[in-house]
Order: C-alpha cells, then sequence, then structure tokens
C-alpha cells in the first residue's frame, strides 16, 4: 500500500526530501566519478551514484528496474569493471593534465553549455501534468511489464538476447589470446635472452633471503642496494614496493653498536645474554643470525 | 603583250628562289645566272616599253589580273599588275640600273664565298621593287613595299659576321616598318573609306570623301614614304646602311628602292591634291631633310657616308617636288630618274675607289687619285658635275625645274620653298665639290697616312683576304666595274637633256600625274641664273676650303654644327636615348611586373590555400577525445537549433 | 549511314597511342614509326574529309554523327564540322606527324642524346634511370600521348554537343601534363633535379590554370542545360538544337543568366588560349616543356580555346558576346602589345616565342571579338597560319638548341656562319612570325587588323604597333643568336639534317603557298564565319563612298 | 515537488558524464561516464513513464540496462585487448587515426 502510495502522482513530501538529499549525493558522486584519479576510486563512486538511481527507480515506481539496477549494474557491471580494472592493473593514476591542448577548456565549456541547453529544454517543454502510476502498476509493476515485454516488445525482446549473446561471445572472442605461433621452447628462449645479451641467468627472485619473502620486496644486490628485476612489473607500475635494504642496514648498524656495549660489561654473564639474546631472535633474519651466533661464540 | 607583265617580277623572283635554294652547286656561275635573268626582266621592260610606246598616251595603261589573292566578304584583293607610263619609267630605271649593278657586282663580290647569295638578294630585290611599281592595288603594293624592306635588311646585313652590318640591318628593317604601319593603316583607312585599295578605284572616288579622311590617308602615306626614303624624322638608318656592300648602297639606297617614297606619293597624287594640308606637310618634310641631309653630306669623312647625305637631301627635292602636286609631280620623278643615274654612278666610283685603296672609306686618307684610276675619276667627275646641276647635265634640268616650280607653288610658301631649294643646292655645290677634292686632288695623303687603323668603320672582309698592307696601291678596277660606271656616266651626262627637250617627259607622264604650270613669281631664266650663281658660290666655297690649304689627316674637331652633323645631327642619339634605353627600362620592368606581379597573384594565393588547409589538417589530431569534443559541440548545436525553432 | 570519317579520325590516333603505348620498352624505334604511321593515317583521312567536305551547302554542319549517349541529361554523341572546325582538324592532322618527326630522340634515355654541358651529369643520371625505373618506357609513353592528345582535340574541334566538347577539352590536359612534367628538353642551366622540380611546377601550373577554367566552364554548362530545361521542357546540350530553339525564339535566355553563361564559357577558353591576365602559364610550359610539345601546346592545343569562343561563346551567347567585346577588345590589345613586349624582355629562346604567341594569340581574340567577317576570316586564317609558322620557327629553335644544349640567347652568336640552312630557316620562321607580306601570317594579320578597324579604328591603330614590335623581337633574336662573330660553342654545330629538313621544309612551303594563295583556305571558311556573324547579326560596316559605286556612277 | 526535477537531474548527470568522457584519458573511466550517462537517461525514461502514466519508459529503460550491459562487455574485452598489444589503457595512445 506504502508503495503504492509512493507510486501516486502527487509526490509526498517524504520523496522531496529524499530526492533532494540522495540527489545531492548522485551528483556529488557523479562528479567524483570523473575527477578521482584514480580508476578503482571512480569506479566505486559511480557504483554509489547508481544505487542512488536505483532507489530513485523505486520511488518513481519502477521496483522492477530498480532491483535490477542494483542486481545487474552495481552488481554485476560495476564489479565487471573493477576485475577489468585489476586485470589491467592500472598504471594507476592517470595524471588529469591534458595532452592535448585546451582540450579540458573546451570539454568543460561545452559540458557547461549542453547542460544548460538541456536544462533549458526540459525548463520550456511544457511538463507540468504527471498522472502517476497508479493505474499502470494496478497490476503490479512487474507483470505489467512482462505483459508489455513479451506482447508489445517481443521482438526487440528476443532481438536484446541474441545481442546478449553474440556480445558474450564478442567478448570471449576478443580476450581469448590466440596462440599464433607455437610456444618457444625452453632452449629458444634461452637462445633469444642472450641473442639480447640482458639478464643472462633467470631473473633473481623476490625477497630478502631468510629475512623477507614477500613478492613485493625486491631482493638486495650485494652491494645492498634492491634489484629492479626482482619484482613483477605491475608491483612496480603500481608501486607498491616495499624497499627494505635501509632497514637492514640500520640493524646492522645498531647491532654493531650493543655488540660493544658487549664487550665493555664482560664480568656478568649470567642470565644476561638470555635476556639480551632475544631482540636479535626476534626478527628472525640474515642479521639476526650472525648476532645469534656471535652470540654463542661469546656464550662458548 | 600584258601577260609579259607578270614575268617582269617572276624573272627576278626565280633567279631568287633557284639562287637561294640551289645551294652550293651553283655558286660557279651563280651571279651570271643573276645578270642573266635582271637583264631578262630588263629586256621585257623594254619590249612592253616599245609596245606602250605605240598606243596613243591616253590608253598606255596596260593590266594584267593574275588571280583573286584574298577574298573575304567584302575584302576582295586580287594579285593584278598595272602598267602606266609611271611604272615603266620605274620598270626601266630599276631593270636597268640593277642590270648594270649586277654587272658591276660580279667584278666587285669576286672575292666574297657567298657571291652566289649575294646575287639571290639582289634578285630578289628586283623582284619585290618590280612587284612595287607594277601592283595594281595598295595592299599588293606592300607586299613589294616590305619585299624590298627585306631585301635591303639581307643585303645591309651581307657581312653579318659584323656586328655593326647586322645592326644596321636591323635598324634599317625596323625604322622601315614604322613606316610600314603608316602604309597599313593607310590601306585601313582606305578600305573603310572606299571598301577597296585598287589604285583606279579609290583614286577616282578621292572626290566624293571629307577632305579630313583624306588628310588622315595622305599622312598615313607620308609616313610610309618617310620611312622608305629616309625623310625626317625617319631617316636615320641610310646613314648606318652604308654598311653593306657598296652595289647594293648604289642600287638600293641611291638609285631605286629610297625613291619608293616619290612614287608612292606620286602614285597617290590625287589624294593629295584633295588634301591640302597634307600636302603641306609633305613639302616641309621634303624640305626639311633636303637640307638636313646636305649638311650631314657637308660633314661626313666617309665617302659612302657623305653620299648618303645627298642622297637624302636629292630625295628631299623629290618629296618636295612630289608635295608640291602637280606642278611637281613629274620633275619629281624627273629628277628621280637622273638621281638614279648619277648617284648610283657616284656610289659605283665611290666603291671602285675603296676597291682600289684596300677598302678606305675615310676621304682624308685619299687624295690625287686622278691619276691612278682615270676611268673612275671621269665617270665620278661627270656624275659629280651633273648632281652639282652643272648647266647641261641632267642634274641641272631636273633640280632646276624643281626650284621653279617650288617658286612656283607661289604666296609666301612660295618663296620659302624656292630659296630652300636654291640654299641645298648651294648646300649641294659645296659638299660634292668637296668630296671631289678630297679624292682625287690635293696632294697624296695615303701614302703619309702610313697606317690606318685596322678596323675603319666599315672594313669589308674582302679586305682581309686582299691583306692589309701599311700603303695601299690605287689601281683602275676590272671591267666589269668600269663598264657599268661608264654608261650611268652616260645618262648622268644626257637623260637630263633627253628628257626635257620639248618636254618628253612631261608630256610622257602627264597622262598619269597631271601636270600644270604653276604661275612662278619668277621667269624660267632669273630661276636658272640664280641656281648658277649659288652653284658657283658653293663650288668656290668648297675651294677655298679643300682646294687651296692642304687637308689634315685627322679631322680638325670642327664647329659645333659639324659635330653634330657628323653625328647626322644628334638624331641617333635621340633614338638611343629616348627609344632604346627608355625601351630597355620598359621591358624589364614588365619582366619584372608579369613574374612578381601577375604570376605573383596566382602563386599568392595558391600559398595562401596551401595554408589554410595545413591549419585546418591541425584539427584532425587524431586523437578520439577531440573527435568527440567536436561531437559534442555539434549535438549541443543541434539541440540549440531544435530549441530555437521551436522557440520560434 | 555512311562511313564515320570524323569519329574514324579521332579514332584512329587513339588507337595508335595504344598501339604505341603496349610496344615492349626494346623496340623503341618501331614505336616512333608506329606512331608516325598512326599520324600519317589520321592526315589522309583529313584530307579525305577536306575534299569531301563542301564549302558552300546550305546546312551550317556537315558529316554530321548523331548517337545517344547520356540520354537521361540530353547528352549525345554529335560530331560535325563547319567550315573553321574542318580547317583547324586538317591543321591539326597535318602538324601532329611533324611533331613526332620532330620529337623523334628527345624522349630517348638521356645517355643517347647528343650533349655537351651536362654530359656527365646526364649519363650517370640515365644510367640509374635505367637502374630505377626498369620497365617504364619513356620513348613509347611519349608518342603515344602525342596521339592521344591528337585525338581529343580533334573530337574537340568536332564535337557539336557542348557536353561531349567540355569532356575532351578536359580530357586533353592530362596527357598535356604528363607531356610537360615528364619530358623536358635537357637544355636548361640548372642541375637535372632544378629542371625537374622547375618542369612539374610548369605541368602543375598548367594543369592548375587550365582545370580553374575549366571547372568554371562546368558550371556554366551544367547552367546551360538547366536553362534549356526550363524553357524547351527536356534539356538539351545540342549546339543545332539550341541555335535553332533561340533562332525561333522558343529558349530566350534572360540577359543576365546568358551573361554569367558567356562568362563561364569565355574564362575557361581564355585561359586555354592564354588571354591577358591569364597568359603566365604558357611561357613557363613552353620554355620547360620539350619543343615539339611546347608546338604541340600552342599550335594545337590553345586552338581548342580560339575556336571555341568562335563556335561556342558567339553561337551559344550573341547578345552576351556583344555585350562583353569592348572589354574581350581591349584585353585583347593588351595581350597584344605585353606579349610582344615581354617577348622583347626575354633571355631564353622558347620564353621569347612563347610571349610571342601569347601576343599573337592577342590577334586572333581581337579578330573574333571585331565580328567583322574580315576579323573572323582572318583570325581563323591566323589560327592556321599561327600553327604553321609557330611550329617552323619553334622547331628550328628545338633543332638548334638540341645543338647548343643551352636555351640562353647569350650563349649563341653566328650560328648563320656555321649552319647557314638552319640559319635559313629559322630566318624565315622568324619572318612569318612578324608577318612579312609573302608568308602566310601576313594575310590574316592583316585581315585582323582591318576588320577591327573597320569597327573600332583606335584599337585596331594601337594593334598596329604590335607589328613593329615584333619585328623587333624576332630581328633581335635572330641578331644575337645568329650573326655577329662566332661564339665558343658553336664552332662545328652541325647543319640541318635529313629528318630534320623533313620537318622543316614542308611547313616553310606551306608558309609561302599560303602566302601566296591563301584561297582554298579562305574559301572554306568565309561561308561558316558569315554564318556565325548572322547569328549575332553584325553587319560589315559599309565603306561610306563604295568605290563601286562611284565608277557606277560614271 | 513536481517529477520534473528528476528530469533536470538526469539532464545534470548526463552532462557530468558527457564531460567526464570528453576529460579523461583512462578508457576505463571514459566507460564508466559512459556508463553514468546511459543511467541518466534511464532516469529520465523512467520519470516520463512516470509522468505519462504507462509503463512504455521503462521498458525503454529495460531495454538501455540490456544494451548497455552488451556494450559494456564488449568495451572492456577491446580495452582488455588493445591494453594487452599495447600496455596502456589510455584513450590518447591509440590516437592512430592521424596518419
Amino acid at each position: 500500500m506504502t508503495t503504492l502510495a509512493a507510486a501516486a502522482s502527487t509526490t509526498s513530501t517524504g520523496e522531496a526530501v529524499q530526492f533532494w538529499v540522495l540527489g545531492t549525493v548522485a551528483v556529488i558522486g557523479a562528479l567524483s566519478t570523473i575527477l578521482m584519479k584514480k580508476a578503482v576510486h571512480s569506479a566505486l563512486s559511480l557504483a554509489g551514484t547508481m544505487i542512488i538511481l536505483a532507489v530513485f527507480y523505486l520511488a518513481n515506481g519502477a521496483y522492477f528496474l530498480g532491483v535490477v539496477q542494483i542486481v545487474v549494474y552495481t552488481g554485476a557491471i560495476m564489479m565487471l569493471f573493477l576485475f577489468v580494472v585489476m586485470l589491467v592493473g592500472v598504471t594507476a593514476a592517470d595524471s588529469l593534465k591534458d595532452t592535448i591542448k585546451g582540450q579540458r577548456w573546451l570539454a568543460a565549456g561545452c559540458g557547461l553549455g549542453f547542460g544548460i541547453l538541456l536544462i533549458a529544454g526540459i525548463g520550456n517543454a511544457s511538463l507540468k501534468t504527471s498522472q502517476g502510476l497508479g493505474t499502470a502498476n494496478a497490476g503490479g509493476n512487474v507483470e505489467g511489464l512482462a505483459e508489455l515485454i513479451f506482447t508489445k516488445y517481443v521482438f526487440a525482446f528476443e532481438i536484446t538476447g541474441a545481442l546478449l549473446i553474440t556480445a558474450a561471445v564478442g567478448a570471449m572472442v576478443l580476450t581469448h589470446r590466440e596462440r599464433i605461433e607455437r610456444p618457444a621452447t625452453q632452449r629458444q628462449l634461452a637462445e633469444r635472452r642472450v641473442r639480447a645479451g640482458r639478464q643472462l641467468p633467470p631473473l633473481p627472485a623476490p625477497g630478502v633471503y631468510a629475512r623477507h619473502n614477500a613478492v613485493n620486496i625486491p631482493g638486495l644486490l650485494p652491494d645492498g642496494t634492491p634489484s629492479e628485476h626482482t619484482v613483477n612489473a605491475t608491483l612496480r607500475g603500481r608501486g607498491q614496493i616495499k624497499d627494505v635494504s635501509r632497514e637492514a642496514l640500520a640493524e646492522l648498524a645498531a647491532l654493531e653498536q650493543r655488540s660493544e656495549e658487549w664487550l665493555e660489561r664482560d664480568g656478568d654473564a649470567e642470565g644476561g645474554p638470555s635476556k639480551e639474546r632475544t631482540p636479535p631472535a626476534r626478527n628472525g633474519s640474515a642479521a639476526g643470525n650472525v648476532g645469534g651466533t656471535r652470540a654463542e661464540e661469546e656464550v662458548t | 603583250m600584258e601577260n609579259l607583265i607578270g614575268w617582269l617580277v617572276a624573272a627576278p623572283l626565280l633567279g631568287a628562289a633557284v639562287l637561294l635554294c640551289g645551294g652550293k652547286r651553283l655558286d660557279r656561275l651563280g651571279h651570271w645566272l643573276g645578270t642573266l635573268l635582271a637583264a631578262a626582266s630588263f629586256v621585257i621592260g623594254a619590249v612592253l616599253f616599245l609596245d606602250m610606246l605605240g598606243e596613243d598616251e591616253h590608253h598606255r595603261a596596260m593590266h594584267q589580273h593574275l588571280f583573286s589573292w584574298i577574298p573575304v566578304g567584302g575584302f576582295q584583293a586580287d594579285v593584278a599588275f598595272q602598267l602606266d607610263q609611271l611604272s615603266m619609267t620605274f620598270v626601266l630605271l630599276i631593270t636597268g640600273v640593277g642590270t648594270l649593278i649586277h654587272i658591276y657586282s660580279i667584278g666587285y663580290m669576286e672575292h666574297d664565298e657567298r657571291r652566289r647569295r649575294f646575287f639571290g638578294y639582289l634578285n630578289l630585290f628586283l623582284a619585290a621593287m618590280l612587284l612595287l611599281v607594277i601592283a595594281d592595288n595598295y595592299l599588293l603594293l606592300y607586299v613589294g613595299w616590305e619585299g624590298v624592306g627585306l631585301a635591303s635588311y639581307l643585303l645591309i646585313g651581307f657581312w653579318q659576321h659584323k656586328p655593326s652590318a647586322a645592326t644596321a640591318a636591323k635598324k634599317a628593317f625596323l625604322v622601315n616598318r614604322v613606316g610600314d604601319v603608316g602604309l597599313s593603316i593607310a590601306i585601313m583607312l582606305m578600305f573603310t573609306t572606299f571598301g577597296t585599295f585598287t589604285f583606279g578605284p579609290v583614286l577616282e572616288a578621292t572626290g566624293e570623301t571629307s577632305e579630313g579622311k583624306l588628310t588622315a590617308i595622305g599622312l598615313m602615306l607620308l609616313l610610309a614614304a618617310c620611312g622608305k626614303s629616309a625623310q625626317v624624322p625617319l631617316q636615320s638608318w641610310l646613314g648606318d646602311a652604308m654598311e653593306g656592300p657598296t652595289p647594293v648602297s648604289a642600287l638600293i639606297h641611291a638609285a631605286t628602292m629610297v625613291t619608293a617614297g616619290v612614287y608612292l606619293i606620286t602614285r597617290s597624287g590625287a589624294i593629295f591634291n584633295a588634301a591640302p594640308d597634307a600636302q603641306t606637310a609633305v613639302v616641309t618634310v621634303g624640305a626639311v631633310t633636303l637640307i638636313f641631309g646636305a649638311i650631314i653630306g657637308c660633314a661626313k669623312d666617309d665617302i659612302k657616308k657623305a653620299l648618303a647625305g645627298s642622297t637624302m637631301s636629292q630625295i628631299g627635292y623629290m618629296i618636295l617636288a612630289a608635295g608640291l602636286g602637280p606642278i611637281g609631280y613629274v620633275f619629281a620623278i624627273m629628277h628621280l630618274v637622273t638621281h638614279g643615274f648619277f648617284k648610283a654612278g657616284l656610289f659605283l666610283g665611290a666603291g671602285s675607289v675603296m676597291h682600289g685603296m684596300n677598302d678606305e672609306v675615310d676621304m682624308r686618307k685619299y687624295g690625287g687619285l686622278r691619276k691612278y684610276m682615270p676611268i673612275t675619276f671621269i665617270t665620278f667627275g661627270l656624275g659629280y658635275l651633273a648632281i652639282i646641276g652643272f648647266p647641261g647635265l641632267s642634274g641641272f634640268f631636273s633640280k632646276d625645274k624643281i626650284i621653279e616650280a617650288a617658286f612656283a607653288k607661289g604666296g609666301t610658301e612660295g618663296w620659302i620653298l624656292g630659296l630652300t631649294t636654291l640654299l641645298g643646292a648651294a648646300i649641294t655645290a659645296y659638299y660634292m665639290t668637296r668630296v671631289m677634292l678630297l679624292t682625287f686632288f690635293g696632294e697624296e695623303r695615303w701614302r703619309n697616312a702610313a697606317t690606318r687603323s685596322p678596323n675603319a668603320p666599315s672594313a669589308e672582309p674582302a679586305a682581309e683576304t686582299r691583306g692589309e698592307h701599311a700603303e695601299p696601291h690605287p689601281h683602275e678596277s676590272p671591267k666589269s666595274m668600269t663598264i657599268p660606271m661608264i654608261v650611268l656616266a652616260f645618262g648622268s651626262v644626257f637623260a637630263g637633256g633627253l628628257f626635257s627637250v620639248g618636254d618628253r617627259f612631261v608630256h610622257w607622264l602627264e597622262p598619269v600625274t597631271g601636270h600644270d604650270h604653276g604661275d612662278s613669281p619668277l621667269s624660267a631664266t632669273t630661276v636658272t641664273l640664280s641656281t648658277v650663281a649659288v652653284l658657283i658660290v658653293g663650288v668656290s666655297l668648297a675651294w677655298a676650303q679643300y682646294g687651296r690649304k692642304p687637308v689634315p689627316v685627322v679631322a680638325p674637331r670642327g664647329s659645333l654644327l659639324t659635330r653634330a652633323a657628323r653625328r647626322d645631327l644628334l638624331q641617333d642619339d635621340f633614338n638611343h636615348v629616348v627609344l632604346v634605353r627608355g625601351g630597355e627600362h620598359l621591358t624589364r620592368s614588365l619582366v619584372y611586373v608579369d613574374h612578381k606581379l601577375v604570376d605573383g597573384v596566382v602563386n599568392g594565393t595558391a600559398a595562401s590555400v596551401g595554408g589554410l588547409s595545413g591549419r585546418l589538417r591541425r584539427l584532425q589530431n587524431g586523437y578520439a577525445r577531440s573527435y568527440a569534443v567536436s561531437m559534442f559541440g555539434g549535438t549541443a548545436v543541434l539541440i540549440a537549433a531544435t530549441l530555437l525553432m521551436r522557440a520560434v | 549511314m555512311s562511313f564515320p570519317l570524323l569519329t574514324a579520325m579521332a579514332v584512329v590516333p587513339a588507337v595508335g597511342a595504344l598501339v604505341t603505348a603496349a610496344i615492349p620498352a626494346a623496340q623503341r624505334t618501331t614505336a616512333k614509326w608506329v606512331a608516325l604511321l598512326f599520324s600519317l593515317v589520321t592526315l589522309v583521312l583529313a584530307a579525305v574529309t577536306l575534299v569531301r567536305f563542301d564549302p558552300d551547302s546550305e546546312d551550317a554542319y556537315q558529316l554530321t554523327e548523331s548517337h545517344a549517349w547520356i540520354a537521361d541529361f540530353g547528352v549525345r554523341y554529335e560530331l560535325g564540322v563547319d567550315g573553321i572546325a574542318v580547317v583547324l582538324v586538317a591543321l591539326t592532322a597535318l602538324l601532329i606527324p611533324f611533331v613526332i618527326l620532330a620529337g623523334w630522340n628527345d624522349a630517348d634515355p638521356p645517355a643517347s642524346s647528343v650533349h655537351d654541358k651536362h654530359d656527365k651529369h646526364v649519363k650517370h643520371e640515365a644510367a640509374d634511370e635505367v637502374v630505377t625505373q626498369g620497365r617504364w618506357r619513356p620513348t613509347q609513353g611519349f608518342f603515344a600521348l602525342i596521339l592521344m592528345v591528337e585525338a581529343m582535340v580533334i573530337l574537340s574541334f568536332e564535337a557539336t554537343d557542348v557536353f561531349l566538347f567540355y569532356v575532351f577539352f578536359e580530357a586533353m590536359l592530362i596527357p598535356m601534363y604528363f607531356l610537360i612534367g615528364g619530358f623536358g628538353d635537357r637544355a636548361g642551366q640548372l642541375s637535372e633535379e632544378e629542371t625537374a622540380t622547375q618542369r612539374s611546377y610548369a605541368a602543375v601550373k598548367f594543369l592548375l590554370y587550365n582545370l580553374a577554367g575549366g571547372l568554371i566552364m562546368l558550371a556554366a554548362v551544367v547552367g546551360l542545360y538547366a536553362v534549356t530545361a526550363d524553357d524547351l521542357g527536356t534539356g538539351t546540350f545540342s549546339l543545332q538544337q539550341i541555335a535553332e530553339a533561340r533562332a525561333s525564339g522558343q529558349l530566350d535566355i534572360s540577359t543576365n543568366t546568358e551573361r554569367l553563361l558567356f562568362l563561364g564559357f569565355f574564362f575557361a577558353f581564355a585561359v586555354k588560349a592564354p588571354l591577358w591576365p591569364l597568359h603566365t602559364w604558357l611561357p613557363n610550359a613552353m620554355g620547360e616543356s620539350t619543343t615539339p610539345v611546347a608546338v604541340l601546346i600552342t599550335a594545337v592545343v590553345d586552338k581548342v580555346g580560339t575556336f571555341a569562343m568562335l563556335r561556342f561563346c558567339l553561337q551559344l551567347f550573341p547578345e552576351a558576346s556583344k555585350w562583353a567585346t569592348p572589354v574581350i577588345l581591349v584585353l585583347a590589345v593588351i595581350s597584344i602589345i605585353y606579349g610582344a613586349l615581354l617577348a622583347v624582355g626575354q633571355r631564353d629562346i622558347k620564353r621569347l616565342v612563347a610571349y610571342a604567341s601569347i601576343s599573337h594569340f592577342g590577334f586572333i581574340i581581337l579578330g573574333i571579338f571585331a565580328m567583322t567577317s574580315q576579323g573572323q576570316n582572318g583570325a581563323t586564317l591566323y589560327m592556321v597560319n599561327h600553327g604553321i609558322s609557330t611550329a617552323a620557327l619553334m622547331l628550328v629553335a628545338g633543332f638548334l638548341i638540341s645543338r647548343r644544349g643551352s636555351r640562353l640567347i647569350a650563349d649563341y652568336g653566328g650560328v648563320q656562319k656555321v649552319a647557314p640552312v638552319l640559319a635559313g630557316t629559322f630566318l624565315i620562321g622568324g619572318l612569318a612570325t612578324l608577318s612579312l607580306p609573302g608568308l602566310a601570317p601576313f594575310i590574316s594579320e592583316f585581315l585582323v587588323l582591318v576588320g577591327t578597324f573597320s569597327r573600332y579604328p583606335a584599337i585596331g591603330i594601337i594593334a598596329t604597333v604590335g607589328i613593329v614590335l615584333a619585328a623587333l623581337y624576332v630581328l633581335v633574336l635572330y641578331q644575337r643568336t645568329m650573326t655577329g662573330p662566332v661564339k665558343a660553342g658553336i664552332e662545328g654545330m652541325p647543319d640541318l639534317k635529313a629528318r630534320e629538313l623533313t620537318v622543316v621544309v614542308p611547313l616553310i612551303a606551306l608558309l609561302v603557298f599560303l602566302g601566296v594563295y591563301p584561297k582554298p583556305v579562305t574559301d572554306m571558311i568565309d561561308p561558316a564565319v558569315g554564318r556565325t556573324l548572322s547569328v549575332v547579326d553584325k553587319q560589315d560596316p559599309k565603306p561610306d563612298v563604295p568605290a563601286q559605286d562611284v565608277e557606277a556612277a560614271k | 515537488m513536481n517529477p520534473v526535477n528528476y528530469l533536470y537531474l538526469a539532464a545534470l548527470l548526463f552532462t557530468i558524464g558527457a564531460t567526464g568522457v570528453l576529460l579523461r584519458r583512462n578508457a576505463i573511466v571514459v566507460f564508466m561516464c559512459i556508463e553514468l550517462m546511459l543511467n541518466a537517461c534511464n532516469l529520465a525514461f523512467v520519470t516520463f513513464s512516470r509522468m505519462h502514466g504507462n509503463l512504455d519508459g521503462q521498458i525503454m529503460a529495460f531495454f538501455t540496462m540490456v544494451v548497455a550491459a552488451a556494450e559494456v562487455v564488449i568495451g572492456l574485452a577491446i580495452i582488455v585487448s588493445i591494453f594487452r598489444s599495447r600496455h596502456s589503457a589510455s584513450v590518447d595512445d591509440a590516437s592512430l587515426m592521424k596518419l
């Protein structure tokens, strides 16, 4: 009953409030969609806008559409977007500074003019009266739609179905990578590498052995500087590399300093070592081991 | 009989064609062929003359219609000939003198390897000249008119390897071309006025037209005459034309071609009679040239150039006479004929002198030659007496008649003209005596004139072949050269008398040109006496200057007038500064304009289009987003449009 | 339906072009002979046409052929010749063999070309040419293109359907473009690369100018169709139909429309027959291309422009033509003087001839628009004579250039001494160009002048100045190149060879013959011109004192 | 309150979405913006159906959703394959239309 009331032609104040609040939010969402630096954020704000739209559908008495909006759009399509964003592993922030000269101002100008035009158009269109969907939705909104779809719009419906299937197939075709030539054998790969002349051995593994083994941590070269090759390109692109070379050195320095202290107070060895040995043990890393071994020597 | 007329032209034309196309194999006897054909055409002329004498004097004109030349609508030009007394006079003069000069050239051009071509050109000239005088319409006359121009171009520039010769030839042709423009405009005027340009109808129709048109035609004809006959202001080419071989100077630039202008004016007498203003113009031109040429003649040291000056002034006489109208036509022609004789003779004499003097042309390096080349001396001397109008010789009669006619013009104009002609006669006497004295009398300056400048103004290549020795050995010329001189000398002695006894010549030409004795303020005798008087003055002046005291080998600086006269009275300088320089600048600048402006406009547009497209191309930067912007903007515009439409 | 002579005349060279192009690269000489053969066959056909053509028959066009082509747009394949067209077709057919003969060696690979200055350069360049463009066959292409041009020119002379004419008028540009851009005489003062760039510049300029004209004309053609469609119900391009409709008053185009259409057509033709200030493509094109091609341009292709003015501009738009006459006459006079003056200023022989041609085209246009029988007869005659005389002069100049390997006048001097025959022919060509009486061009030029003078005296008189200037540039050219002391590089220059003589002598003979007895040609032209004038309904101005009447009075 | 406000909201969202399409270079984000635009349209549809009192608008919205789903599937697939080949999901990197 209440829903019916909501669908009535005269919009209740409640709806008005709802409109103004959510409308504002929707606009903000839309704006942030186009202004956010990172695609992910845009996607999320767009999703928000869509949910609000879904609410508006409901408020306009289009229950079916409202639900579909949430399920299909927000649920499926936006998720699809997110997946793609992840897949593409967006070289994240695409800067908003325009490559084409004046494009931004042109776009803004066009947008503004266009908006003004649209609104002006709607404004001077005579849309005063609005009889609600009361009668149309009398037999239930879904039934009403179904009736139309399967009678009046049946062909359009069928064709749309065909379209969907085609789209699915097309998507598969497009995304499916066709192998044009036989996969290169290991020998060929090796030869190619030699011919290319860079990085003859296989790429070094990420992580600093026995201390870190996460993929996002570059391995260290003998001189202690991080090696670029050790981390995945995507991660590098995202700038999600955790450089630990500094802290390793810092720890070494700290340890030496502590060992100084050890050498000073030589006399008392009771209990102290056990207490002292814990901090190196806490981080079970190479440095730690070194420290540890040295400690054992000291013990013996 | 009338069918023979065509052959007058055909014979030499044939000769020209054969000689010029014949190639080397004709070198051996080419000159004989040429001479033969010239003679042939003279014989034909003579035959026709006799035949003509048979007729009574008003039906002597013969006609021959060969074929319709340019039949276009109302414009009907035929190739047809008309041989009346006037034409006949010219035919005889041209062929006669022409033949003689052919003979002379055989000797003169002996050492030139291109003699065959020379004779070819001479024949071509004869053909053109004859066509000029026997044509029965102005257009055909025009053909001959330009034909002689071409021949003169080829002959003046015969020694083409000499830049001076080539330039002179070009100059002659160009100046003549200016005159030809006059003639062609005259023809157009006739066509528009009378619808035809055949002599008969045009000259008969003059009565019906406005005087203005006739004056215009007359002036245009005068322009043509000035070009061809080297009258002021188009006289400048004649002096340079002396670059050509001497026989050419004798034939073309003394006896025949240069007199074509006189023929034209006399032929168009009817037009001029009806257009007094045009006549005045003619007379003025004649008078001016008369003095102009005479002055130049006094100053030149180059014997041929001096004679050229005198030619100018003598033709000035003729033009003046022709300008006098019916009073003068006959005497103009008469003087023309006598002049043809003695001037040709003089030139041949000069040629003979140069022949004997290693082609030295500077009279100051002659002197005392009478002993060495007697025949030349005598013939030249007779020619000299004739031209200065020594009583009894032909020049006397003709020139005297012209002076009379000038007075007979009547009024102040008559007086002015008369006195001018008298003055001219005096100057003529002066400069001819000068030439005579410098060349044949006085001490032998060529002896001490040890070295001559290797390139004298008109050194002829034959000289190089003969080799340059410091001191020339004057010698008499071969028979082939002397005989024509002798013949011409006879002509210059007796022709005048022959013509004027019992006014034969007057009666002969009257039916064509018409004649009336004006009313001379002076009696014939007074005129004659005054002529003789001025003659004596002139001669004695010259004697005083060149006969008594020795002549410097290097010309003295001389008075301003002399220096101007040496430079053809600055005519050339004027032409050079105004026409040549100006023309060069004009063309240069036009070339620039064409390249930069006319072309630049086009290239400019092309460039701008290219630039524009380049800019537009930048919009297509390949970024999907900027395309999207334009799409979006487009949509916006569409919406705006629809909204506006709904609003309206 | 008799034998389609006109079509045949166009088809033969076209086929010839294909055959020539198909000949394998090796038999270069065969290709030449084949091309020559086909051009000669065309010449024979042209002769037959001349005989079959009856000057004083009533109907405007003879030997007509008419087939439907694009029925929807009333476009028909209509051929037919009047006196003017038949003469010009004959001229084209006559000149092409000479062009081919003259260009006998011009398209050979450079290595085999007699050459003095760029010799090494050219040789090695030729070497890598062989390497690079292996199957490219310049010689075959050259002659094939020439024949192609011939076919198209002939068709555009014969077409009586405006659209058909337009098609070939434009199509002509393509082979011409390749002829100009592809084959230069290796006589430039610059390096091969620079000359190549220059050549392509010239070719592109040629193409752009003419295309621009052509496109404007296309607009006019469409407009014409629209107009006819409006008035006659069904649109047509047929010259006869339109003329008849005009005569019967069934078709009356509003003044402004007519003027616009006229301008559209005239612009194209004015570009083609370079009229100042649209002339600047000609000197480049003629300067850079080989001499035979230059002859082809000025003596044959450009004639289409002037011819089309006479046939289309005047007959389709008489009123507009009269309206535009004053301006056009002024432009023509400017062309005459301007072209002559620039010719005087040139340093390059071929460019000099080019500017001379501009001056001559000025005369032609002057004659056409003087609208007098003398003027138009003269103009048509001028087209023929100018074709022959320019061909003579230009080809001899080409022989000269090929000997010395330079186009600059300054590089020559005293040729007359070493190669008298060459000099002689050159002089005759030059004299023809300055229209000396006794040679053909004199008659046409004088007719044009008289025709103009009788209606527009002032313009006529100004135009006569062109005569003097012509004498100036020709004689200066002759003096600088042929006379004077022998220049270095000239000594031992060979005189004309047999092949070259066979090219030049007939042309000169023709010049002399037409100069003495032009009647056969004028008889052909006169009726056609009369017809044109009647379309424009202009009569010759009457002389104010007809001398005949005077005689009658006596 | 008048349901027209929903339309205004829809317009606003649509414009924001469109602007986002123009602004962002990350293909995925661009896609999200497109989704946003589609949703704005849906809202409009639903609102219209309410105003006209029939369900056709909702049907339209329904179809829009379906089509959007299909479009997203394909689009993302394309993005993935592009990323595989070019190691970037930026729209500008794919500026191959320019020669």
